[in-house]
């Protein structure tokens, strides 16, 4: 096992895929000899030569749409948005289009495509570089939607969505990239789509998270373990399709749920999974399921004191779990 | 309209010379010309009929390709010819999609929403998916979403190795979409081999070119983009053919290619369009003085390729096909409800 | 009183508001001559002239980011989406930009702008002419979303909408345009931006609802109301800022809530509401928080069955609420 | 980068024959010369202190202006002259969103992200919003999400019965968006009184020109939309004034004008990047030779505009308000967090 960060972990499983398949190809802003401007594809232009690692103009809605075309033909196209922030005037190509492909032809035209989106804050990005984008494509059905925390994860998943038939969104949190460094097998993995991690197994109550704020959740759990609070962490790592199993079988053992995410409160993911205990787990709950989640502002502000006034951290949610395992 | 729909001047004289001797141009022979005008026919039959049953309740909705059927024909006849060509029509493309091979029950399932619609079995409007078989994708209805993925098809062919060229299809309203640009902006850029195609009919449903672009022709555009624009009088199948045929070998060879076919919308927008409050009902009875499908029996007629005897029977045969069609599609079963939540995902 | 359509009530809307005030005007395709395509702006070019009355090129990310343009220097455009559908290349435009603009200033830019979406289906519009787009906008801070489902809501509404000073997103269903009437009074009135309706009273238990499926659920109601179960049906009319006040009192009420919508389940706006509910009035439950929605995949098929099958109606309804009810 | 970075053919002769008596273009005076040759001086000397400050870790992020700074400020000159312009400026523009008015502690407050801070009171990215005071907004970082709101703005002034052109700002880069086509489109066809004003420094972060577009100006797109397209050597602070104040002459009677001006980023895309890996260091180090900041100091002498002893003063007052400033900054408070849910809609 080597240990490795998120960022690393991405860029060898994407040159894993590339070397093992040859119609797997990155293409973007910069992922030429800039490599990337997180450096995701560095070395990959060197490797893979210029016409598998494309240096795309500045248009977005045009580097989905080529993807999308490409992946008809058969390909396994990666296509970057350089920040979350910069998606939007691409999705019409993603939630219009590629959603509705295989649906739309009654499942004869296949689309491989893995849309790699550097996402959330916490970075000082300001309103324009720190953006949460998840809960368009978590409502979109005809999408799968990745969003992992930590580099195994994020390899294991990656390498499974680069071999899927079909449009996977992979959300990368920008502040991991560096911060989160965890062990990697040296030997291949595949990890599945659609399934979450218990990250902690614990009975007081249970804590769903993903991407950055997972990390900070854990943190929780530990602080308020000292306190008797047994803190069970699901890591949802997938967004879309949804564990719901899992969710529902941990709020049945622990009777208590909060979600936690970085991404504005109302219509989030957060609202989906207490959606569905509230529905499906009824019988079992002992408490109010509660979220903790951004504020509903655009996003965190650029000032330091804002920002951190934006994120939810160790201490936040230390602070909302002792409240609801007081319940 | 204030502008002239004529062409004013075609940018390549896409004529210049390729006749062969027999005086037909490069590539084609009279038995092609048959073909095409037998097709043209049977399109135009269709779609007057589609137009008529949409009237009796029975089809919800058609966009009507009368007017353009010389220029998606013509088209069509080149990229057949050439044998290498994949094709992303847009939705007033029925000439296109029904000629590459579909049979007019097919075609007639489709408007009627019946299982066994051959692009998205009856989910989507009609004619709208894919039909692999004869090489032609169109997901959506989404103007312009098309051209970027057909770029993206171009590339990924090269990519594979292979010499296919792509033909997308688009209106004058299309060309204003902001992913019209980007995906003729990549392709110069990647000297994608793919030809843009653009059927001009001066009209984005009530909009005038006019209202839509201050310049004459949307091909004066591929400049901006390094490439070659084309015009050409899209009301004669022959001169179209001609023009797509230089413009593919052109793509194949040195990449992209912006060709504009200047056409007439006959009928409405759509079935659900009402023309009469924007557009006075001579101009459309002027523009049907220039009706290709009356058009080209006269040059069949002409050229001795076909008889009036011969036209009529290829008249009465379409009527006969379309009438059986009809008949068919009308008897056909509607999707299965239980399928609804099928191939969301491929495994 | 006149009894009006839906669409007739929000072309009143529109002209009142534009005799009233000429900063107020109009922009999209086909708003001109044809008077749209749903002939909400019939006559208006006829009185306004074509400086306020603007068909636009056939590109609507710039109908959206011209409009806000316009409204930085104070005027009140009301840009159209000729249908719900087109407008996914729209949205950097409205949630990237001008949900932003006054937050991202500090307060010092307003946006005075209404953006008209006709939504939905049930029309035969298949994939592409049915969609169902409120979620990415009700889970967008700085935006106010609205959705009526009565020619009276829809007047009172689109006229405050008009003269608020942010950005509105404003939803018609397309279904209800021609298929609902109702009263609408003479005089001048306005409703406010961020209240649900109780158009029906009851106590077995809570419905919540919006738009389309708004009178469906009324019948619905009227049918079980017969089995002796009496259903107080919430019309949201707002969805962004959603009222949670009347939500919660009703539920508090009732103890059984449930949520339907024509969107597709998962991240939809009745995640949120069954979310709310299931922490501010946990107490108060007396069975799970059920929702009907669209089932999740892109939207309603073209062939009639399919399209039948797709979406919920007075039967499907009423045999929810039998259910529940019986909890 | 392949192409040739000198301009090769303004479209338009922006000098021909509007020269005064006094030699200076029309309009201009000496005084007007040394007060933007002073502002010019602030905003290099600003903009060096920022990337000094950011590698102490007191700046968080900044782009550089080194390079554009005689076209920021010759535009703004031209704008200024005219008296009745609004811009929007992009984020590279300090020297538009300085010169416009600001104080450098109010700059040197927006790059620490202090209260105060002009634009958004630190939301934002340093200098991103709006600052109203000085007819300037930039809502965002999304490249060429500018260029429709400006086009908006400047319809809203027509609407109003004003005279105001709107000067809209962006990069070579920006020209590949699809909304720069939309905005462009639009404008052509209802004559809002424009200018587009590229600053081409011929790389997008990494991706030199010859990998954006396959043409050699950007100004040429402008045919495409039926208005005229110029060209601009944007290192030479008066040629950029003479075109811009054409420019918006035009826009005022005409409608809009596409205004390229041709310049170079002598330092990385911003503070994060690292260009050593995709150009190589003699490319900017002769790039240098032609430094804006340096070719008007020469100009400014040589006319006897300013002695060298002027030059020499001007250079210390910017040195020592930038040191002011930054002392000023650096002491001012953080926002207050309790402000965080504040202004999200306004009455
Ligand atoms: C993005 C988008 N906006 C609006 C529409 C609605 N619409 C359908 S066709 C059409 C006009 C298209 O005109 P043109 O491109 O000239 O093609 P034509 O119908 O004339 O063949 C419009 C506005 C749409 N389908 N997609
Ligand atoms: C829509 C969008 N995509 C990507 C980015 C990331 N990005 C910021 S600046 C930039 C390059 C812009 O180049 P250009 O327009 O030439 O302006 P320059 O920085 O050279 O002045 C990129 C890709 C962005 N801000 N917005
Ligand atoms: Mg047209
Ligand atoms: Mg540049």
């Amino acid at each position: 096992m080597a240990v490795q960060t998120v960022i690393e972990a991405v860029r060898e499983a994407m040159r894993e895929e590339m070397r093992r398949d040859d119609k797997v190809f990155v293409m973007g802003e910069d992922v030429g000899k800039r490599g990337g401007v997180f450096l995701s594809t560095q070395g990959f232009i060197e490797e893979f030569g210029e016409s598998r690692v494309i240096n795309t103009p500045l248009a977005e809605a045009s580097i989905m749409g080529i993807a999308l075309g490409a992946a008809f033909r058969g390909l396994r196209p990666i296509p970057e948005v350089q920040f979350s922030d910069f998606l939007w005037p691409s999705v019409n190509q993603l939630v219009g289009e590629a959603a509705r492909v295989c649906y739309g032809t009654d499942g004869n035209l296949p689309v491989p495509m893995v849309v790699r989106i550097p996402y959330g804050g916490g970075i000082r990005g300001g309103l324009f570089h720190s953006q949460n984008v998840e809960a368009l494509f978590f409502h979109t059905p005809g999408l799968k939607v990745v969003a992992p925390a930590t580099p195994y994860d994020a390899k294991g998943l990656l390498k499974s969505a680069i071999r899927d038939n079909n449009p996977v969104i992979f959300l990368e949190h920008k502040k991991t990239y560096r911060m989160v460094r965890g062990e990697v097998p040296e030997a291949e993995y595949l990890l599945p789509i659609g399934i979450a991690d218990v990250k902690r197994a614990g009975s007081t109550l249970t804590l769903v998270s993903y991407g950055l704020m997972l990390h900070y959740c854990l943190e929780a759990a530990e602080v308020v373990s000292a306190e008797g609070i047994d803190v069970e962490v699901v890591d949802l790592r997938s967004l879309r399709p949804l564990d719901k199993a899992t969710i529902l079988e941990s709020v049945k053992k622990t009777g208590k749920l909060m979600v936690v995410h970085e991404d504005n409160l109302t219509g989030g993911v957060g609202a989906e999974v207490a959606a569905v205990a509230a529905d499906e787990a009824f019988e079992y709950l002992d408490g109010p399921v509660t979220r903790l989640c951004g504020p509903d502002i655009p996003t965190m502000p650029f000032a330091q004191t804002l920002e951190d006034a934006y994120l939810p951290n160790t201490e936040k949610i230390a602070e909302a779990l002792r409240k609801l395992a007081a319940y | 309209m204030t502008q002239a729909r004529a062409p004013k001047r075609p940018r390549k004289n896409s004529a210049k010379g390729s006749a062969q001797a027999d005086g037909l141009p490069q590539g084609l022979t009279s038995q092609d010309l048959v073909e095409y005008y037998s097709k043209m026919v049977m399109v135009r039959t269709m779609d007057e009929r589609i137009w008529m049953l949409n009237r009796q309740g029975k089809v919800p909705i058609s966009a009507s390709a009368q007017g353009h059927e010389a220029a998606q024909l013509g088209s069509l006849l080149a990229a057949r010819k050439d044998g290498d060509c994949f094709l992303f029509p847009y939705y007033r493309d029925l000439g296109i999609k029904m000629a590459a091979g579909l049979t007019p029950t097919e075609v007639m399932k489709s408007f009627m929403g019946k299982a066994g619609e051959p692009y998205s079995n009856a989910r989507q409007f009609p004619l709208q998916g894919a039909d692999l078989k004869h090489n032609i994708i169109q997901i959506s209805n989404v103007v312009a979403a098309g051209l970027t993925q057909a770029v993206g098809y171009a590339l990924g062919c090269r990519m594979m190795g292979e010499k296919t060229v792509v033909l997308v299809f688009f209106g004058d309203g299309a060309s204003s979409q902001g992913e019209t640009h980007e995906a003729m902006n990549f392709a110069g850029v990647h000297k994608v081999p793919v030809v843009f195609v653009c059927e001009n009919n001066g009209y984005a449903i009530s909009v005038p070119q006019s209202s839509q672009m201050a310049i004459a022709d949307v091909a004066s555009r591929a400049e901006g983009y390094g490439f070659p624009g084309v015009v050409v009088d899209g009301m004669d199948l022959v001169s179209v053919y001609e023009a797509t045929r230089e413009a593919i070998i052109h793509a194949r060879a040195e990449g992209p290619v912006l060709l504009e076919m200047k056409v007439e919308r006959f009928m409405p927008h759509t079935t659900d369009d009402d023309d009469r409050r924007y557009r006075p009902a001579e101009e459309v009875e002027n523009l049907r003085q220039r009706d290709p499908v009356i058009t080209m029996t006269a040059y069949m007629i002409e050229q001795g390729f076909l008889t009036q005897e011969q036209v009529e029977e290829i008249d009465a045969e379409a009527k006969r096909a379309i009438n059986e069609a009809t008949d068919a599609a009308d008897a056909a079963a509607l999707p299965d409800p239980s399928t609804l939540l099928d191939n969301l995902f491929v495994d």
